[in-house]
């Protein structure tokens, strides 16, 4: 095997993370920047789209053309960068509440129009950047500075979603396991289509004990090691009622046949009709009443 | 014979009279008359009543008018439901279906009658000459080919063109109530007649469109590659437009969930480098502030139409106002300088929409095009723009050169405030886009220093907008003492209010801005020197453009903001008699 | 001995300068000082530099104030990294970590070097005293206590509520490191000596909080049942402190799933009877905008609080900005009038949320009340406020007598312009509310004249603010030529400004607008009429009051906008300098 | 049994529906008004919150309380309504664009809340009141005025998604069977917590020929009639995954054990704290600094 031709260390920017000390999507971007090279595209053809939150800072620290937007709108923004320009490599991160809170209807969308998009969410089960109120991955019960007597809430279940919202590529993931994770990273972002990683990434400042590396170590359960077939969709469906419970790592859903992107049949219908292409100065001609 | 002819029509929804109104339509435009129709229906998705008005002239149609010169009633309870939209004057030749009886009491009631009131028996005309009821429009355009001189081969034209495919049987029927409507008009001439001139252009050199189609259009010729938006009256139309014909350039549309998605795919477009625009109307515009704040820090081109209905909220959703500018200019946090253009017509609506690409390409800037109902859907006849001279804008790219050179700062504080853009793709200029406040190099900062420089440089670079004298319409005697200023739809009104007020020996002039915001102090500054009275007129409670004025200039005390709620639409004659008045006050 | 003193401190995330800040000022608190505090943070969600400012007095606190008296730097990149924040004079005692060796020549560079500096041994103190180096922040106290007079016993007693509960060891360490500062400052006496007056008001008498805070208690005092929102810097407080509180007096929060839902929610709760609230910060107020809009057109009471923080978009998140207010008064389609108030301090926050409440249920409207990052996050010890007679308005309900005798019209064109609100749950007052324009009833329709009358009723009802003369703060000569006027957290700079002036016999007056819009001509005009130069200031770059007057008065010639963009705070002293040159010039 | 305190007229108003002739919302309309009658609530206790679109204008044309608010909003809207006051009955109506569409971002939080709301959605594949643009529903290749070349898109599965979002009373209906619709609607009303009804209420004016009533009638198929139980939440998902192919109508899946409602453990928290509350004009005793 030859050496890649861009390295993990060139897809890392000069600008230092600001997250604390031991904070999970520090593994995240390592393990983003190795994906990265192992798929070998040149840093200017790649789009980093994120919202807004610890998480979303990822776009930063990568050299290549990254948007930080706002908060819950990476989706949309992507959609547009990628239809714009369908040979960009475009991966969309951030949060549990960028984007199943705020964003959140955003997401079946961006899901059923199967544009060829890898989004990476960074599930701690709270909200980081501003100070550790209630996510909506938090549990029943938390007990968090917006939640003082425990949280009233069932949590959402971003695995389950995601699957009935028929999404092709459908996986967890840990920084607990650099090496599973980093390649859950790199097949995510070779799907042709769709592609979601929930990555339990914790947070040590606000998150819980039992959110922590250290729990993720013993709790993790690989989907294969459990004999999962990953293009069982119901089974998928089953497995993924368990998250909140159980950590299960692996691909719960690929779509073994993948339909067309959105973005190729966008291409079809521009080839097609471009022959009625008039020229600009004849555009009004079409008014013309005879 | 007269140059401008007004008719209106109304009915059950099953009647057909906006069909009727629209082959008129065709029909003089084909003969290369100016023509502009308006439509009206009641709150029912079908089914309810309607009603729509045409007016034809032999020069440019300038708004729909006031009094109708013709009203076809085809029974009196839907005509009454329209109101003021459907005003009669004295001089009305008002046409009624004979079936539904004599005019009602309430006719008095509403203050004027008309002289002329003549009964036609349209159904049984049409059992009679066609055979089957279906084809009662005919009859009605037979009568108005035959007493108002409307050509009779464009209308057969039309109906040939409509039922051609239908069948043999439709069209033949139809033709035959044609022709008996003309024969039936021949047969009972008018007591006083109202022939229209032959038009001036020929025939064949009209367009036929409506102001959404205009800014479609501007916005295929400037070059729009990307359309993510969201339905909403009165705006949809032109996502229908281009979602037809974007693919042939090399475009998209995007239908999507939500406004502030529209908004947000338009912006990932222009980020990857492509001109993009989004329409909506209020409540969306609403919902897509934040991201409108979003381009404006990261300085990405965009445009944005926004065409105006009733409001606040739900309002009056297929009714005009112009009560939107406020939000246009002012709407998100933080200091931003935002332009507004606004169309005043079907027509300029094309050169707006290209000018608005314009400006946010060469500014990098969100750009907001302020249209209204009226403009945007009333259908109109009118000559081909020449755009042979209109000038196409790219953004301004840094050069492989330049790249070369030095490390690529996006947000280089230059001297005209603008600074080169790169896009994904481009070798050598990655760098990262944000809200969040940047230094030069486009890293966050939350440093108050860098803060000022920034938005500094975001106002700076828009200065040059306020010296685009073209974007401003001066009419009149630059000395008048008496003044008109009018912006949006009601342009038109004002138009044909200063020409009326001149024709009456008044010394006045008439400003029409289509650059709404930044305010271009100078120009008004000149065009208030000479000015002692004058009238700032718009469709809105507030009148917002008058307070905005004096935001940033002393505006002569005599001049007076003369405003009301949407769907009370202006007539010329009364910004005259508004001048008039005003004259005789101290200034 | 001093009546004001001004303290800095910076260092390392785990140096626990914020820490010590807070002991100080809970100490001078309950002995009866008044006293600020602001704190500010690297970008670092944890770890990175912190710095606090202190300020305490023997009067009321009107501002952080300029320069230090003193500064404690526990290393020097830090303090550096705070630059403009932590300005220093030739005055101030600049006090360091011997360890971190002398001043480096940055100190220099930066224009004025103190004449005390004065290193001592912090650490090493420590861990001699305390065996430990985690009480640090204790010997920081002791030292600020020995030498500025700050009374140890309260800050003994605050150690003792702070490490009384984490085990004997802890408290005993912290005891004595504060001992051993005290000993060092008395056997290492200053030069000059700095010592503060003993506080006027008796110890236990003053409360310690935020504006967050005070709009939180506010609420409560109002009588808010509900609160819907999502978190948002630097507003979330307001939720934080509702969440632990609203329980107890029957109410209820929810943290929504974004802003929109947030403002829905408290839209719903208002439309079912109570009073509701939210609170957000910029990006948040743009989310919100589409629902403030049917608020208003439903006639909902509404209290929506922006704490305003740098924009445009993410912009500064953690730095004051007074760039909402276009935002406040313009945002949402439509002709709209929606009262802002903006409180000036963490004290009337209290009365400014209880104001808004009383707005929104008497006139049945949603209020914003106009807070900033400074005043909300800003931590002040001030007098306990006398609520005794603050008044408590209720929403107009119909009586049992009026629903009987006719069928209820929910939006009656009342004289006043208010019409009695029913809600679910009310037998008899039945009705539709919705965002679609209504008659009397409240049915739907799409009819231009009754349209014109609802938005003249919805404007007509808040004329009576305008004359509200007790949300204006008013000092100085009523007919001095020379005038201040500021609003928000730049008010505190104002007022101290006007001391000034004063002191230095200038004859100015001082106009502190806590109703921002709608604006209130008389008041504005009264108060200008012998005004030949002034100054009205504000954080933002546009200077966006300033604008808005001029859009419905006649501001004097001589009466200028100073402003600047967001996070660069003004002085007392460069007011006053404006003001002087102002005078020279002609007016 | 005694004739109901409240008959079907006595919700009905004085507004005439402004829908077009033969749609299918009028049917839903009489429905609703059945069901109330049964259940017996006055009308001025109870509540009707919707969007914005044809299927909105439901509020008007009851003798209730209602709100007619913005396109999408209704849930958050009730669910102010419902913590307000816990004692109205509060139902949301509106179309799929309105709640799957531009609400969609609303409808898990609504969900997983589980407030005694109940949601019924006319859902017509379209976009009725804008003149049929493709809605969220529409099935792929559908032709309208804003796909003149078919839809690209995977239609949304409301039924999948609510079952997934963990609503505890999820049922389908259509007003092909108006029986079987009230009785459905009745029981959604009933049920102690968060239920949600997609009723396939066809547009007359835009809808296509296969999403007519007629064709209702010889599509549907009860759930009950398949031996569908509708306490198995897995094999309603499964059965939801055939939305858009089969018309299924009935329970999908009814939680045999409801959980308590968020305005029960609100009721509880406000009881408990209720001892603490000082008097107004102590308030403020709490920052004194002794
Ligand atoms: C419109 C808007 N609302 C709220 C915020 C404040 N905000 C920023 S990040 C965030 C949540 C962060 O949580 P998450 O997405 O889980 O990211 P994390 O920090 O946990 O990685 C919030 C509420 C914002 N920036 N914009
Ligand atoms: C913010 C906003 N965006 C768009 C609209 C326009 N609009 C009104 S109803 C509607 C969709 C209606 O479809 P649906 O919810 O399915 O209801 P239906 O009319 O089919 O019953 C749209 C796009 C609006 N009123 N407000
Ligand atoms: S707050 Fe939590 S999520 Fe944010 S940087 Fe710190 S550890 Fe990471
Ligand atoms: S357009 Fe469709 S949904 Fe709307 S009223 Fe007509 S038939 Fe019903
Ligand atoms: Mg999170
Ligand atoms: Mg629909």
């Amino acid at each position: 095997m030859n050496a890649p031709v861009f390295q993990a260390k060139d897809y890392k920017s000069e600008l230092k993370p600001i997250w604390c000390p031991g904070c999970g999507d520090f593994g995240v971007l390592q393990g983003l920047y190795r994906a990265l090279s192992s798929i070998g595209r040149p840093p200017h053809e790649v789009a980093f789209i994120s919202g807004i939150g610890c998480s979303s800072r990822i776009p930063g620290y990568t050299t290549a053309y990254g948007f930080n937007t706002v908060h819950g709108r990476s989706l949309p923004i992507a959609q547009g960068v990628k239809l714009a320009n369908p040979e960009l490599l475009v991966v969309v991160a951030g949060g549990d509440g960028d984007g199943f809170s705020i964003g959140g209807g955003h997401v079946p969308h961006a899901v059923r129009r199967n544009m060829d998009l890898t989004y990476l969410v960074m599930d701690n089960q709270v909200y980081g950047l501003t100070k550790g109120q209630l996510s909506p991955t938090s549990p029943r019960g938390l007990e968090t500075v917006t939640s003082p007597f425990g949280s009233l809430e069932e949590p959402i279940n971003p695995l389950l979603y995601m699957l009935a919202y028929g999404a092709g590529f459908v996986a967890q993931a840990t920084p607990a396991d650099m090496p599973g994770m980093t390649a859950l990273i790199e097949e995510a972002i070779r799907y042709p289509g769709f592609a979601f990683v929930n990555i339990q990434s914790p947070c040590v400042t606000f998150g819980e004990d039992d959110q922590q590396l250290k729990a993720h170590k013993a709790k993790q359960k690989s989907l294969a090691s459990l004999g999962h077939d990953p293009s069982n969709q119901l089974a998928a469906l089953d497995l993924a009622r368990a998250y909140g419970t159980e950590l299960y790592t692996g691909v719960f859903y690929r779509n073994p046949s993948p339909p067309p992107t959105y973005e190729s049949l966008v291409k079809l219908r521009q080839t097609e009709q471009a022959k009625k292409a008039r020229p600009r100065n004849q555009i009004l001609d079409a008014y013309l009443q005879k | 014979m007269l140059d401008d002819l007004i008719l209106g029509m109304a009915g059950a929804g099953g009647d057909g009279v906006v069909s009727a109104g629209e082959s008129l339509l065709s029909a003089a435009s084909s003969e290369g008359y100016h023509a502009l129709m308006t439509k009206s229906f009641g709150s029912q998705i079908r089914g309810g009543e309607s009603s729509c008005r045409v007016r034809l002239s032999t020069k440019k149609v300038l708004n729909p008018g006031g009094a109708l010169d013709v009203m076809v009633a085809l029974n009196w309870d839907d005509f009454f439901k329209f109101g003021a939209e459907l005003p009669l004057s004295v001089d009305t030749v008002l046409i009624y279906e004979e079936k539904a009886g004599p005019p009602p009491e309430t006719l008095k009631a509403r203050g004027v009658v008309p002289t002329e009131v003549v009964p036609v028996a349209i159904a049984e005309l049409t059992k009679k000459s066609a055979g089957t009821d279906k084809a009662k429009t005919s009859v009605v355009l037979g009568l108005l080919s035959g007493w108002f001189g409307i050509p009779s081969e464009a209308i057969g034209r039309g109906l040939k063109k409509k039922f051609g495919s239908k069948g043999e049987g439709l069209l033949e029927a139809n033709e035959k109530a044609l022709a008996s409507g003309i024969e039936y008009a021949r047969a009972h001439p008018l007591r006083t007649p109202h022939v229209i001139s032959k038009p001036k252009g020929p025939p064949g050199s009209k367009m036929l469109c409506d102001g959404n189609d205009m800014c479609a259009a501007g916005a295929l010729f400037a070059g729009v590659k990307f359309f993510g938006g969201y339905p909403i009256t009165p705006s949809t139309e032109v996502m229908q437009t281009l979602t037809r014909e974007i693919w042939k350039y090399g475009g998209t549309v995007l239908q999507c969930e939500d406004e502030i998605s529209g908004i947000g795919a338009t912006v990932g477009a222009s980020f990857a480098g492509r001109k993009s625009m989004t329409a909506t109307s209020g409540p969306g515009m609403d919902l897509k502030t934040e991201i409108l704040g979003l381009a404006t820090i990261a300085e990405l081109p965009l445009v944005i139409l926004n065409v105006q209905r009733g409001g606040p909220s739900t309002g009056l959703p297929t009714k005009p106002e112009q009560g939107d500018l406020y939000q246009a200019a002012f709407s998100g946090h933080g200091d931003v300088l935002r332009p507004v253009l606004a169309p005043t017509d079907v027509e300029d609506t094309f050169k707006t929409t290209v000018d608005a690409f314009n400006i946010a390409e060469q500014y990098q800037t969100p750009v907001i095009i302020l249209s209204d109902q009226e403009i945007a859907q009333r259908k109109e006849a009118v000559d081909l723009i020449d755009t042979s001279r209109m000038e196409i804008i790219e953004r301004r790219a840094p050069t492989e050169a330049e790249l070369a050179e030095k490390p690529y700062a996006r947000f280089a504080l230059t001297e005209s405030g603008i600074s080169p853009i790169s896009h994904p793709g481009m070798r050598g200029g990655t760098y990262l886009a944000a809200g969040i406040e940047h230094n030069e190099k486009g890293d966050p900062t939350s440093g108050g220093t860098m803060h000022a420089k920034m938005n500094e440089k975001r106002f700076r670079k828009l200065e040059p907008l306020k010296q685009r004298t073209d974007l401003f319409e001066l009419s009149g005697n630059p000395k008048a003492p008496l003044a008109l200023l009018a912006w949006g739809s009601t342009a038109g009104v004002a138009r044909e209010a200063f020409q009326l007020a001149t024709a009456q020996g008044h010394d006045v002039k008439l400003l029409v801005p289509y650059l709404l915001y930044p305010i271009a102090e100078q120009v008004y500054a000149g065009f208030f020197e000479s000015v002692k009275h004058g009238l700032l007129v718009e469709l809105s409670h507030q009148g917002q453009l008058y307070r905005m004025l004096r935001m940033f200039i002393d505006v002569p005390k005599g001049l007076k903001s003369f405003c009301r709620s949407g769907a009370n639409p202006f007539q010329p004659a009364e910004l005259v008699a508004r001048l008039v008045e005003l004259k005789g006050l101290p200034s």
